[in-house]
């Protein structure tokens, strides 16, 4: 069942909320604003009641997938539990309500938590200090690279290349670009981890940097990966760790002892605070001390005992967005943190690995895998030989039918109709059984009866949408009737 | 141990079925010299003593009350309509991902068309994006998509924007190699004549900011068309609630509407998570960073909504993207969503009309104290509005000292603005409290 | 998809929870208590993580209905919107952290609270004074009634039966019974209205009190209210308002004023504190200043500006339960109460009149109206004449398939196959509209294929349950598999 | 107006669709005589405003800290697990109605059905009802029960019951008709000859409270036995954590056992709402008060589950019913089940092995000091526990002053314990919490 819009629900004579009256002599505004600066005609916006209001929210809520709802499977994306408790600790009125322009100290809690949030990151990643400021893992990636940018420049060494493997994530190669790199693409070798041969090809004095994650993107590890630092260390070149596949490693290996120069976080996947529909995340940066100078301002320093933003920090970059960062996603990653400690995120990222090598083993006669065990977090199966023509597309529409997510699907792109598949730590054994037999049953079905599978879902608000006729002539917003 | 599922069984019984006798085989790839013998943090604390822990650093946080905050600068005290957080808290939009699956994603896909609409709708513009992280990315993406378009290498900050807006656009626009000029008014705000004399046919857009950081109201219809005049896009950095009285930027021209969405719903929670917006002309779409969701219809003819136009985005198109953006700000959309939800266009306009009597009731009292006066006497102000003032520091301090969060020292950005302080004033600021601050202040 | 029960998923050695240690030395339970006092198995309660715990609500709740999702029109239990921000003040520290015994000084928000509710409650109703402290309805009837016995008591006066009109709901004669009295029924006439000469011939020297609810159960308003109290009161008995049906006079007029004695309140219906699937709610229960002797203790007195329980009340039937009431419920009445205002509550009981003739009248001609119009705040129809033997429990089933909640059936007694609607004042034309064709096509679909509207509903996590058999055969618990 | 969803348009077409000009026709079959003019309260307040008022009224009441919290008498102060308040927060929960339609209720009735299961679990009983109004009623519910069951008129309160659960007994027990006796050991707790003496075979039930209202460990086994020797049910009314390490009254044979539910996942938001919880052997389960959850199946053999039993209910046997109650605590059992379910087995022990290593840690500290002595030496307790102080007033207006809840004294209510305060703790009262209190104390 489809729900109608905020829009078509509203009537034009609802009057609208209660809500304050001034208490001091009310101004029109043509009496303070130049007649010039007025708004003509009022924002149309619907007119809803409160109860009216809940009742659309709570119905699109519950049209919606989500991991309080059942497994996530999506590869890449970490879709674990997020602790009900962070969100407690992140809406506590001594965090929520503090202006960011507070005297320093009235905020002396806020910045031990960044403080105590940074250290615990570095001791997880092994790099020297970090940045709290990037809203995300693409924004933390671009500011890396700014970095390594200002680095090089500050050595007075033109750099223009960035090299990415072409089996990286697409924000890899943007953010690349978006700094000003020009990129070269770097091959994989059949098993899915990088060509030494192609890397040292493309290995130059132009080269500013090798942006990697590990695990790569085909869940493996790049057990090369010292050679590898020492093949782009020795150009001059940095190493960048995407840590969008730190769940497999916490508490087993550290970027930081690997050579890495240069690491992002997502703590939206790691670190538990929510993804939200698609965001707020937060992408904390690391750095190896020689690229200290260089983080955005402000850091938190203690120069005494009392917590400070340090301004003065004459080869930063500057500031990559507003105030000092998701501040709220800061207190929910230090919960998790707090709740977790070593011995729990160990645990975690062993249990990680566990799932997806326990996962991958249960579909090893259904699915195609084009890299050997073991995988680390997530794996990346092939649906190519699925029978009679099915793709990648119809068992993830399948798995959206039997209640499942899907797994992330055409990534990366090294694989045909890849399937990747990320359980993570926090599905039962017996979530994840279900699963299997799920794919099991589909992969069935695409062999006796291809037509329903390729009808599927039949049972959610809407069936298979056509997505290309909605690229071909966008409608990207509701229009009043009189204005269609 | 917390958030972790499987008892020791459960382990036995995976590994047996991987057919691994422990871990390690499945760690074996692993070089022995990279391992770690343990990660070096404490061990795990209980729920209450973790709280316990976070609990004591909230409480080493001063709090001051809502009517007593005339702080801006960006970041403001608004109601947040209990209705907000119920919506957002639901795990049921918090726990999901993006909306990749469209059938199993129609709750989260409806919501964002819904906002994209609200902001189109505020902004009188044609369209608008899924989010962006935050105001100042937002016009530094903005910047960008003008540089891109006109393929000119120059932008110009018209007249007092947000200055860690324009620093971060300054880490933008190094990075994609393009120059930032910009010019600061000696009245406040900016005349058409003094930008005139500022543009060039090199100036890929104008960006300014309405009201401007002092809360000052730009004459934004010059300085539109004086952008349009030389082929320049005009970029408006826009206040959401300011929309409901002033004109909005479709009604004067602008090619690109962006902002800074904390305002509608969110807690300041020490400058993050907000979002930015972003809305633009019709022939701008293609070019907008972010995600779009868009209308679609089924084989049974439903209506639904599905991620769109995606030719534009990292995934896709990766190093050619129009930006790298991938996570954006939805859950803090849905926020604005439903805030906008509950205000309608009359809410809007109360909220927008009951701060612009308080702040010019405000600006009266505090004029007539000695040693205050207005800093631009002749410029118009909605909720914000800058005063002159003899010892700032020591004013501000004393008034913290006495649990009020006075003005915003602008001297603190710009040296010629010493001595200036921004106050404002919310619908939450009610009239006893002004008295407080005027009283506090003599 | 039904759900396995939290029991079913568990797993024997799974670890408990972190929790803090004692930090000081520890006691084995058997060193410090004797043997015969000790546990001897330990609880067989579910050991499930916290992610599968969060999973398992969270899937219980999807399979739900509740007014967030949609319209309850279920008679008698005014089921209107439950305000988000009620429940933000119940859960202010101020309020969910007080200890009942701390001293009062510490508390004298809590006492002013209950003092303004009071207050406003005994405004809304006609009352001079009222106790806060009974849980629900019935517990207000319960209390209600005692203080009428220990009234009578008190002047040497033993009656012994209270009346209770045949329509009324059985929580009436349920608490007269437990209070000791003996239950006699007057008859409704055909209207649905108290039968005046019956209750004439059933109104003597013995009868304690008589209950009513206005509007009556049937939603008709009982205009002789003024001569049936003359005629309670004549033969020395007093009169009680069962509030529950309140909700359609709030500042249209008062019980006080019709003659009632005693008034109890649903908290949970008419003063929006939510239902919360069967509870808590709050009863409370005002009297006219004659009975205020006989109030629950403690009462909230203000002696000279400071709040303060008075204990000191002989004549006081006693504590009705322990501590002073659904203090968290008192908490969200008032915050709706201090919203809405007199304004708004009265027009809210307009609102819930206009919604009931408004649906009313759209059903007009597809089900039988015992009652002529004008209802109330609710109507009940007969589902006495539907095609194919088709039963008001059909109708029910069918509403539930069309994802309506069905309406309160086989209540009252007096009306056969009763349908009983209450739309309140929150939900919009649009519900209302939807819900009246929803019913229509149940009517058609009864007519054209009875068979599978008795199949109904369909779409649900269950199909229609086998509840004869449930009750001939009792399994109230889940048991390990061993002990079957 | 806030809550209402009626644009006068609505209204109007409403009226039209009536037939009705206005409200009055309507209204017409009220006498005019009792129609009022206006509601006698002031008019509503926006949400900010009407918070504003909740929240000073809120800000009116002191609220000790969890760790300085030593008071208990029935309520006490217990880690919250943060999924606690997140299920129950769940519009699709707390908007619910009791399920009366099955079919779209089994969220409710599946999550009752657990409820009922645990507590069956915990007190080692056949079965348990879906939840009473709090501890207080559950006792007199239970004795009701008795009184019916065995045809006598009299129950024995045996020992050291909560004052206010026997006060409200008294009261149920004026109404139907049925004597309350009690006992009061001078030893604090009951020995079975105490007991035998007061028995005879008009008794109904002998109840008592396990641990008792001054923390002590009676001797339930016997009290049972002696109850059953003479013709009498055993009710026990049961702290449900001490459960975890006392014998559960369903292994000493008591036939209903009662208790009080707040210390599960509930808030002691000043006396309520909490939750009472019963539970009995099987051949009383047709006499059980309140709701009952019971396995059913549809057609196609789907397990589902449904109310059950209600030929016990007033609903269905109005004056015949076993008891008035209707609404119960249905949510309040929800915070129950899911605390149980957090716990499990390890945890519930070791919050109460905690407790009680804390509480006896914390008795010798304090009869330590002079002036404190044990007001019972000889009998045990788990982690409430009676002292005998000199000036309890004075101390304990000492320590409020300190921001220390201390203990309750147990002499307002029992003249025989004047003197004696009754301190209590839990998980949440650290190690140095204890030492506070002490030095305090000194
Ligand atoms: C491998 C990888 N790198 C980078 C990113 C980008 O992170 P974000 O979405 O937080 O910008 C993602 C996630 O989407 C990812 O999976
Ligand atoms: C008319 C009537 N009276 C009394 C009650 C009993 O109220 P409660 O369920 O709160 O005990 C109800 C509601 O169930 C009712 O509808």
């Amino acid at each position: 069942m489809t729900e109608q819009l905020a829009f078509e629900k509203s009537r034009e004579s609802l009057p609208g909320p209660r809500l304050p009256a001034a208490g001091v002599p009310e101004l029109a505004p043509a009496q303070v604003l130049p007649k010039g600066a007025l708004r003509k005609t009022p924002p149309g916006l619907p007119r809803l009641s409160e109860p009216e209001l809940m009742r659309h929210f709570s119905r699109l809520g519950a049209m919606n997938y989500s991991i309080s709802k059942n497994f996530y499977p999506l590869g890449s994306c970490t879709m674990k539990y997020n602790p009900v408790v962070n969100e407690v600790a992140a809406s506590l009125p001594g965090f929520a309500l503090l202006h960011p322009y507070q005297p320093e100290e009235t905020v002396q809690g806020a910045l031990e938590l960044m403080w105590d949030l940074e250290r615990a990151l570095c001791a997880v990643v092994g790099m020297d200090r970090m940045s709290l400021q990037p809203a995300a893992g693409a924004h933390g990636e671009w500011t890396g690279l700014r970095m390594i940018q200002a680095f090089h420049e500050d050595r007075g060494d033109e750099r223009t290349e960035v090299l990415v493997p072409d089996s990286a994530h697409g924000t890899n190669p943007a953010s690349a670009a978006l700094c000003g790199f020009k990129v070269v693409e770097v091959k994989s070798a059949p098993d899915g981890r990088v060509s030494l041969p192609d890397l040292e090809a493309k290995l130059n004095e132009r080269t500013a940097a090798l942006m990697l994650t590990n695990p790569n993107t085909v869940g493996t590890f790049e057990k090369d990966i010292l050679e590898i630092a020492g093949l782009v260390h020795a150009v001059g070149a940095k190493l960048y760790y995407d840590g969008a596949n730190l769940n497999a490693l916490m508490g087993i290996c550290r970027p930081g002892d690997m050579g890495f120069d240069v690491v992002h976080l997502n703590l939206h996947k790691t670190f538990t605070t929510p993804h939200g529909g698609g965001g707020p995340g937060a992408g904390p940066v690391g750095v190896k001390a020689e690229l200290e100078p260089f983080l955005p301002t402000p850091t938190v320093a203690r120069p005494n005992g009392h917590f400070t933003f340090d301004y003065e920090r004459p080869k930063s970059i500057g500031r990559v967005r507003s105030f000092y960062g998701n501040f709220g996603m800061l207190v929910r990653a230090l919960t998790y943190i707090l709740a977790m400690g070593g011995d729990g995120l160990t645990q975690a990222s062993h249990d990680a690995v566990l799932a997806a090598n326990y996962v991958r083993q249960n579909l090893e006669d259904v699915l195609e895998f084009p890299q050997p065990p073991p995988c680390k977090h997530e794996f990346v199966a092939s649906a190519r030989n699925l029978p009679n023509g099915m793709k990648a597309l119809d068992l993830a529409k399948g798995l959206l039918e039997r209640g499942f997510y899907a797994p992330t699907i055409y990534f990366p792109l090294i694989v045909p109709e890849a399937v990747m598949v990320e359980p993570t730590e926090t599905e039962s054994k017996a979530t994840l059984d279900a699963f299997t037999d799920a794919v099991r049953e589909i992969v069935q079905l695409a062999h006796d009866d291809p037509e329903r599978l390729h009808r599927e879902p039949t049972s959610l608000p809407v069936g298979r949408l056509d997505e290309v006729a909605a690229a071909r002539n966008p409608v990207l917003r509701w229009r009043p009737a009189a204005a269609d | 141990m917390p958030y972790l599922v499987h008892s020791p069984e459960d382990r036995a019984a995976m590994l047996a079925t991987i057919g691994a006798a422990s871990m390690e085989p499945l760690l074996a790839d692993i070089p022995a010299s990279l391992r770690v013998r343990r990660l070096e943090l404490p061990d795990g604390l209980s729920e209450p003593e973790a709280m316990g822990r976070i609990r004591s650093l909230a409480g080493r946080n001063r709090v001051f009350e809502d009517r007593l905050t005339f702080r801006g600068g960006g970041v403001y005290r608004r109601f947040i309509p209990a209705a907000v957080p119920a919506v957002t808290s639901k795990g049921e939009f918090y726990t999901a991902y993006t909306p990749y699956q469209p059938e199993a994603s129609q709750g989260w896909l409806q919501a964002i068309f819904e906002f994209q609409t609200m902001i189109a709708q505020l902004t009188a513009m044609d369209v608008a994006n899924a989010s962006l992280y935050d105001g100042a990315t937002a016009v530094a993406e903005a910047a960008m998509m003008a540089v891109v378009h006109t393929g000119r290498d120059k932008v110009l900050v018209a007249g007092y924007l947000h200055p860690e807006y324009e620093e971060t656009l300054r880490g933008f626009a190094k990075g994609r190699k393009f120059h930032v000029l910009h010019h600061r008014p000696r009245g406040g705000v900016l005349t058409a004549e003094e930008l005139e004399a500022e543009l060039h046919d090199e100036i890929a857009a104008v960006i300014f900011q309405q009201p401007n950081f002092l809360g000052l109201v730009e004459d934004a219809s010059a300085l539109t068309a004086a952008a349009h005049a030389h082929g320049a896009l005009a970029i408006a950095s826009v206040d959401p609630i300011s929309l409901a009285l002033l004109a909005a930027p479709g009604e004067y021209g602008a090619d690109i509407a962006v902002g800074e969405g904390q305002q509608l719903g969110l807690a300041p929670s020490f400058g993050g998570p907000h979002v930015g917006f972003m809305a633009c002309r019709s022939e701008l779409v293609r070019r907008l960073p972010g995600r779009l969701v868009g209308q679609a219809f089924d084989g049974q003819g439903r209506r639904g909504f599905v991620l769109t136009l995606q030719a534009r985005e990292q995934h896709i198109r990766r190093e050619k993207a129009t930006s790298n953006i991938c996570t954006n700000h939805a859950l803090c959309a849905l926020a604005a969503t439903v805030y906008l939800t509950y205000m309608g266009p009359d809410g809007m306009h109360s909220i927008a009309a009951t701060s612009l009597s308080r702040a010019h009731h405000l600006a009266e009292g505090l004029s007539r104290l000695p040693g205050f006066q207005p800093a631009f006497p002749d410029a118009s102000f909605v909720n914000e509005f800058p005063l002159r003032i003899e010892k700032p520091g020591e004013l501000l301090a004393r008034l913290a000292g006495q649990g009020i969060l006075g003005g915003l020292d602008a001297g603190r950005w710009f040296p010629e603005l010493a001595g200036v302080v921004l106050f404002c004033c919310t619908e939450l600021n009610d009239p006893a409290a002004l008295d407080e601050l005027v009283e506090a202040c003599r």
